[in-house]
């Protein structure tokens, strides 16, 4: 009896086990998914958007097809993207980050304050700092009103910084809620808070080894 | 004049690629068709120099509705087009007689000049599909 | 001793294979889900393309407009969908269902004839048609015996068909019911009946606004 009890709870266990596999398994493919096509849509949108306003009021055909060939490159790239993630070899790069933030911001009319080099960046913390830049700017895109953006980058912090109109309570939704966790795997913290003069301030950094406790 | 037919399940993809060939002066798109099964059908009534044709539909996909239309219609140039590649793809699209193979995300360019040149008689191959496999 | 040793080898091996299993079936929803959302990029990207064409072919900038204001229509319902199938991955979506309904098949032996986008599906129809999705196919796995489910879309409408061997008299139960209340709450029907050669088929519409009594 006791024997079959405790086998039973250990098929219990390892369901349980499993399950919990299963949903972080889950919420790691939903998290790709978000950050890959939740930015990139967002980007097309605006883009499409600022073409067809500028049809629209210029009737500027020249100017609008630049506008579409960008909106297909960026279409381009994040299908690369979903097809990477797919075959599990997707990089995101930090340059990279940088230039599609540079792309986003200036659709939605937005003042970058961009770094011109990732060199000073710890190599080894790029691609999540590629994450920051990605969420934190499509964020300031959606929900900011700002008219300026700032990036900056040390050897191991990214900040992203805007002068918009963010609530004292920042709420975070899924795309923050997954920074926070892709900056704790890998071993750092995410710090978002409203700055002085208003606007939203997104920092992350990732101790030095010695520094951890 | 080049007589093309397009098939595509996805109505809006269907569309803007028929939109997307038929604004180029030497291409006429003479039939538009949703699902694989048709395919052979609407070919021998439009009488197409080239046929573009989706690779994943339901029903009869594209790559048997390729190998049909090559065996009812030998003079009609078949090219394939996929959004998402897998493994095999390219060979079975070879495999079923197919001039060529491109990914629906290729520039418009790209995919107008494909056309003609399978219309010239020419394989076309996308480059990244022929590293992939 | 032996039985003991016996034991623990097979429960291992069948720890293993359902390890794998699970890891399999988590790819396959994964690369399905990418695949559906993905898919409304490459059409987004096809759109830009033809309005980009147009303007520099015929210079028709109302046409190109028509075209863009669509590819921000596709971009923004896209968007939408990739919000909900990540905000919370049980919430029901028509894209996480069709990736959903390509695994239970899969699992179930049953070859699946499936949509690869939701693009074409009016976005306010898009939930309700998941859970008709998610139901019917459900219900084709427990009872239907069928080797062929089939799954149709329109703009306004969802089909789910199978070939097997459905009684002349469906009696619906609590999900069948569930499913007319949901169809009739988002002001449209659900049919249930069966095929001419055997199996059954749900279908599920709602008319145009101007088409309603
Ligand atoms: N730069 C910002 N300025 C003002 N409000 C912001 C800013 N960034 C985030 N917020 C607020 O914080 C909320 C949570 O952000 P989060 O990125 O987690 O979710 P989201 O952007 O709403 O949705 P998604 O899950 O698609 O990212 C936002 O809904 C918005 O209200
Ligand atoms: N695809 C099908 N093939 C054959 N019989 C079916 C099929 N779908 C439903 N049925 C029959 O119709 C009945 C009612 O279906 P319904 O979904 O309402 O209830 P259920 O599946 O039995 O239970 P639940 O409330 O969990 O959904 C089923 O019990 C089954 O007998
Ligand atoms: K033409
Ligand atoms: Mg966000
Ligand atoms: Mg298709
Ligand atoms: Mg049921």
């Amino acid at each position: 009896r006791a024997v079959v009890e405790a086998n039973a709870a250990l098929r219990t266990a390892r369901d349980e086990i499993a399950v919990l596999a299963a949903e972080r398994e889950r919420h790691r493919v939903a998290r790709d998914l978000h950050d890959i096509l939740g930015h990139s849509l967002t980007t097309v949108l605006l883009k499409a958007g600022v073409a067809r306003r500028v049809l629209e009021t210029t009737g500027d055909t020249g100017r609008a097809a630049a506008e579409l060939a960008e909106v297909e490159e960026l279409a381009r790239a994040a299908l690369a993207d979903v097809r990477a993630t797919v075959a599990d070899y997707r990089t995101v790069t930090l340059a990279g980050e940088l230039a599609a933030a540079a792309s986003a911001l200036a659709a939605a009319g937005i003042a970058a304050d961009l770094p011109g080099t990732v060199d000073d960046v710890d190599p080894r913390l790029r691609t999540v700092f590629g994450y920051v830049v990605r969420e934190a700017v499509t964020n300031a895109v959606r929900h900011s009103r700002a008219s300026t953006v700032r990036v900056r980058l040390g050897r191991r912090s990214v900040e992203v910084a805007d002068d918009g109109q963010a609530a004292a309570a920042v709420r975070p939704g899924s795309g923050l809620y997954g920074l926070a966790e892709r900056m704790r795997e890998a071993g750092g913290v995410l710090e978002v808070g409203l700055r002085e003069g208003g606007g939203l301030r997104v920092f992350a950094y990732v101790p030095e080894e010695g520094e951890r406790r | 004049m080049i007589r093309i037919l397009v098939a595509d399940d996805q109505a809006l993809v269907l569309g803007a690629l028929a939109a997307m060939l038929d604004l180029e002066p030497d291409l006429e798109v003479v039939a538009r068709v949703g699902d694989g099964a048709q395919v052979v059908a609407e070919a021998r009534r439009t009488r197409p120099d080239v046929a573009l044709i989706d690779v994943r539909m339901p029903g009869v996909d594209g790559l048997t509705a390729a190998a049909d239309l090559v065996r009812a219609l030998p003079s009609c140039r078949v090219l394939m087009c996929t959004t998402f590649d897998r493994p095999g793809y390219l060979a079975r699209a070879l495999a079923a007689g197919a001039s060529g193979f491109v990914v629906k995300d290729a520039t418009p360019e790209y995919l107008v000049d494909a056309v003609r040149r399978v219309h010239r008689g020419l394989r076309v191959v996308d480059p990244d599909l022929a590293a992939e496999s």
